[in-house]
């Protein structure tokens, strides 16, 4: 189960692959929030060996974060308010980047802001840092001058966020989709007409648990984000319906992935490459593992190119 | 800190729902300290979905380790069932550890219930480096079934008392007042030793011993729990309010703190806020 | 594990609770779709133990629903895409209602159409029979005269669909809101602005799944709708959200019950009562170990009614 | 049909994934007839969800019922991995049967790999009712592992002609070449008796049964396996395209059916359409 690190040091040619214009030795990435800074990783597990990693969200400022309790279990998920705690961009510039510059992967930073302007001016920073391969918007964050929505839910607002973030960013922009909508193909949509480079799709969707003893919240601010294996079939769906409604922007598969079928089915419904999330407090090591598992299973069915599979659901007869 | 593959070797029921679960195949533990943990995993699919936590109760040779558990849920319901021979995932060592022994202070090992395991371990490292008569440790349960291991515990040496809520061993009452009663004999007698206190249990019983200890101006390290993802700093979901910045984190910060720094803020954690979930 | 019957065929005072219109003997219904028309679970357990069942989903016509597969499992959840398989109005008023109507509970019939004048049609016909205590309509379904969407997804639509629908039902009328959605606030004040009794919140969240063997999907027409205790944290959330919103409107809670805590969580975020679905399927006699849990719950925690329950979601210090 | 506990009380690995599941306590399954299947579900938590569609082996006396089951995911494995005492829950007997062996005509039993269960009952209840030589059992598989309890089935008295795709036992091909190679040796000895054949196996398999059956104008009844959740006719899940209307389910209406009644649709059953998901 648990995988000697060099049988992945060599690269695969198989599982070559590009995504928002990055290039990545394999498609599997490691999650926003659920991966640190790497470096807590380095001792676990082969980090060159990764298609690359996604840092925790970024803000402009350090953020403290929400009061405790901030997660837990659910069937098969878990739930999480951390409240976007982290070191922000400063320090994230000086003690995280250094490590993350020498680590031998891809590096994503994942970012965000609590108005319009943070976000730009984060975007801005973080994209003029060397060693940042490409930045991940989480839209995900109430807007607090317009009363607290998400900017990620409107199109509207979507679209100019992300095209006043493409204006300054020049590095590859992904944007990070929130599931809580009902209509996942206009939200992609605004980031493709709005310069964005890929979209990643899923952030949690919206849940909550109450402690029936104490007939308390389980977590301090009442709802969290449900991830992990619960939330698969949704991510996956609508993965699948922004592929299909040919939206010009790469997609990136996130949601519940705890093996490499879990990954080929976000491939064949349209992703160009995966983020493993919660997973990674499941099985460490498992990001690893679903590499060779995906290079597993390309060899038994004769697949020489991971992209051949990308889409490539079968329907009809 | 390691992950790796262990192996139930032993898996000995103590009744009243603990167990001390033995593993072999822990190799990477070697040197670990009182007060440390690992997250464990049973071979049982996505139910429950999360590693458990659990302190060390002991790490001998030959990569053998103890751990002491009680059933609360499914995890630790799934562990007391499973039979030697069963494949677990471990991440360990983590956290930190209480301070090691000294032969120039006393000190007052506080355990209620299952927490147990780092003072039993503290206990029997202060006892493999011949200061025994350095340490006493005062257990409390709510009935005599909720003490265990206590022929072990004997056999470090140190000296040891009981409490339990039901009277049915030791003191009538609870482990705190155990301390009390050691407190003011301590200063009746003008003992010479400085006191230190180490405290592991229920949450309650955590803020009492260490407002006793704030009291008394003694010294005092508490081993905190909080719901746990990944053990190793990257969640952010083991926060605890503290002292020194808004929160500390139980797994890599802890899940040993001095009192002093998470006390301040006893009623900041328990805060419920009614805000936005955002990661 | 399993019941004997009879424990339950005594009433419990303490758990008699009301919701849109209608008294029940306790808390507890059994889901439309997971539970047929009843009769299929008399030599289960004691009907008469339920404070009520709900029938499959009825249209005017018989309908014979989509090709196999239908169904599959996911995490701690399933997706089921059986296409509002039904009997129709007649032969439901002919074959199924004589056993309801003896089968001492009350009984709702979940009902829906593919057009605006078929949902008033059916809904009509249905408040005109004997033995129907109430309705429950499932605004889940494809409108054909509008390209396919959802007619619960907006607002507006599904406002007028309610008061057309209200204008011929005499009887209670519950609307069961579909989950795909980023406002359930918006789609239960319309309910209540047009005369709806309850709300059902959720019905299944649309997902999907791949076997990555052939790379067909798992059901054949691609998409379903995930059920399953994988979507209680998401269910519970909405109705937390409309009992917040303090719209005037009763609740009846439904997703991922397994247990009697599952249950109280739903009262305890602002259910008047709740539905159990997948869970007949894993196990068939939970409804009524279900009601037995919150009466034990109820004498632990010293609730002598169990509709102190409801909404009593303890916040704050 | 009855909701109970069992227990296992024995579980016989039989090589090669297979192994047969002996459970206790199943007294409402008294009477239960060939093809009948229950519900089976474990004490193992969420994962997986749903109980699992097992055919009947065979019925005894006080309480006692047989499964043959194979390893094929996580469900089977749980249950290989069941220990005697481990507590199970039942649904049963469901769905319908194979016709009665009757003294008029010379049953074919035509088992593929796991589609053992009900033919090796049909068979027991031949053999019971004195009918054994009015039986014929083709069994066919990958490789000899694949055909278990051939000497249970040879106590039952009636002749029995092995296949396996690799020839490692009986004849080296499909087991449908064996009842072809059956059906000509018939047709030249033209025996008095008419025929029946009742198949189960993977679904390719039955599909050419059935042809092989209608082309030589014989009744045929295939039992059919399709993901179930209720079992019970609820969630209208287990759906086969039929000829008589649009579909039937398998867990009512059959699992065996006449295979003139499935097999025209047989194309149709394969079809997948991209419509909208709605229940
Ligand atoms: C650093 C650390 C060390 C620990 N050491 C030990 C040990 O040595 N022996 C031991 O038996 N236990 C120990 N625990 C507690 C142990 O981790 C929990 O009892 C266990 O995770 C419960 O899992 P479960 O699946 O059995 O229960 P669950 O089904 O998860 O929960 C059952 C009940 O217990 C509550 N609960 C769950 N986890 C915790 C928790 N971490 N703290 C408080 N309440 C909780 C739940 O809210 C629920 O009411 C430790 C915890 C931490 C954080
Ligand atoms: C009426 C009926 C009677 C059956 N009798 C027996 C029996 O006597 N012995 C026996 O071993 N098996 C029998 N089966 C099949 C058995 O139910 C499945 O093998 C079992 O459900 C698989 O569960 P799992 O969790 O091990 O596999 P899963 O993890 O659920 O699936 C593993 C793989 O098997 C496939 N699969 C799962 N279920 C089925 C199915 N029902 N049909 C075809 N493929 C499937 C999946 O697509 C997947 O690829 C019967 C099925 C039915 C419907
Ligand atoms: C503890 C935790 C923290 C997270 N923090 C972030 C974050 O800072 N930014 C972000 O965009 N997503 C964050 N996520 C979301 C994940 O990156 C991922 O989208 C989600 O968990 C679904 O994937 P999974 O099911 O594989 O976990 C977080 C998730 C978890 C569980
Ligand atoms: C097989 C199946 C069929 C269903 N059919 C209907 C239906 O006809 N009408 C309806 O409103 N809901 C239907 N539902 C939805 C359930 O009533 C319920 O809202 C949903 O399953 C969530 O609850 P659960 O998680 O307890 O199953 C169906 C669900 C399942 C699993
Ligand atoms: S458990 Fe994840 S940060 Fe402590
Ligand atoms: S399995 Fe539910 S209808 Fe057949």
């Amino acid at each position: 189960m648990i995988l000697g690190a060099d049988s992945l040091e060599k690269e695969s040619p198989a599982l070559l692959t590009t995504c928002g214009g990055i290039e990545f030795r394999n498609p599997v990435l490691t999650a926003s929030g659920t991966f640190g800074y790497g470096q807590e990783f380095d001792a676990l597990i082969s980090l060159r060996g990764l298609g690359g990693l996604v840092t925790k969200g970024i803000s402009p400022e350090p953020r403290f974060g929400n009061p405790p309790p901030r997660i837990c279990e659910t069937a098969a998920g878990m739930l999480n308010s951390i409240g976007l705690e982290n070191v922000g961009v400063e320090a994230f510039a000086r003690e995280k980047l250094p490590f993350l510059r020498s680590c031998g992967t891809r590096v994503l930073v994942n970012f965000f802001g609590t108005t319009f302007d943070e976000y730009v001016d984060c975007g801005a920073r973080l994209a003029a840092l060397d060693g940042v391969d490409g930045l991940e918007m989480n839209v995900s964050c109430p807007n607090i001058q317009a009363g607290g929505i998400e900017f990620g839910r409107d199109p509207l607002v979507l679209g100019g966020l992300v095209k006043a973030c493409r204006a300054v960013v020049r590095k590859p922009l992904w944007v990070k989709l929130t599931p809580n909508t009902s209509d996942i193909v206009a939200l992609a949509r605004a980031c493709a007409d709005n310069g964005a480079d890929a979209v990643s799709i899923i952030n949690t969707i919206t849940g909550m648990a109450i402690d029936v003893r104490t007939r308390r919240p389980k977590i301090a601010t009442v709802f969290g984000g449900l991830s992990g294996p619960a939330i698969k079939p949704v991510a996956l769906r609508m993965v699948y319906q922004v592929y299909r409604a040919q939206i010009p922007i790469a997609i990136c598969g996130i949601g519940g992935i705890q093996d490499g079928n879990d990954a080929i089915e976000f491939l064949l419904a349209g992703a160009s490459c995966v983020q493993v999330g919660t997973q990674s407090f499941i099985d460490p090591a498992s990001a690893e593992r679903i590499i060779r598992e995906i290079e597993e299973y390309c060899r038994a069915q004769g697949v020489t190119d991971v992209r051949e599979l990308v889409g490539g659901l079968a329907l009809g007869q | 800190m390691r992950y790796f593959d262990a192996r139930v070797i032993e898996n000995r029921s103590l009744g009243g729902g603990y167990f001390v679960l033995r593993l072999g195949g822990c190799e990477p533990l070697a040197g670990s300290r009182p007060g440390q943990f690992i997250m464990l995993r049973g071979d049982w699919g996505r139910d429950p979905l999360l590693p458990r936590p659990l302190s060390l109760l002991s790490v001998a040779h030959e990569g053998r380790a103890d751990l002491l558990a009680k059933v609360v849920g499914k995890g630790t319901a799934l562990m007391e069932r499973s039979p030697p021979g069963s494949r677990v995932s471990v991440l360990g060592p983590l956290g930190n550890s209480f301070p090691a022994p000294s032969a120039d202070v006393t000190d007052l090992l506080v355990a209620g219930g299952v927490g147990l395991p780092p003072l039993f371990m503290q206990a029997e490292s202060a006892a493999h480096l011949g200061l025994a008569n350095g340490s006493e440790m005062l257990y409390g349960g709510r009935t005599s079934r909720d003490l265990v291991l206590l022929g072990e515990i004997r056999g470090f040496g140190i000296a040891l008392r009981l409490a339990t809520e039901d009277g049915s061993l030791g003191r009538r009452g609870r482990v705190t007042d155990e301390l009390e009663a050691r407190l003011d004999r301590g200063r009746a007698a003008a003992s010479a030793q400085p006191l230190r206190i180490m405290a592991c249990g229920p949450r309650q019983m955590l803020w009492a011993v260490g407002r006793i200890a704030q009291s008394h101006g003694i010294d005092c390290y508490l081993s905190l729990e909080e719901q746990m993802a990944c053990g190793i700093g990257v969640c952010l979901g083991c926060a605890v309010a503290a002292q020194t910045r808004p929160y500390r984190y139980v797994c890599k910060d802890g899940p040993v703190f001095p009192a002093s720094e998470v006390m301040a803020h006893v009623s900041v954690a328990s805060t419920s806020q009614s805000r936005g979930g955002a990661q």
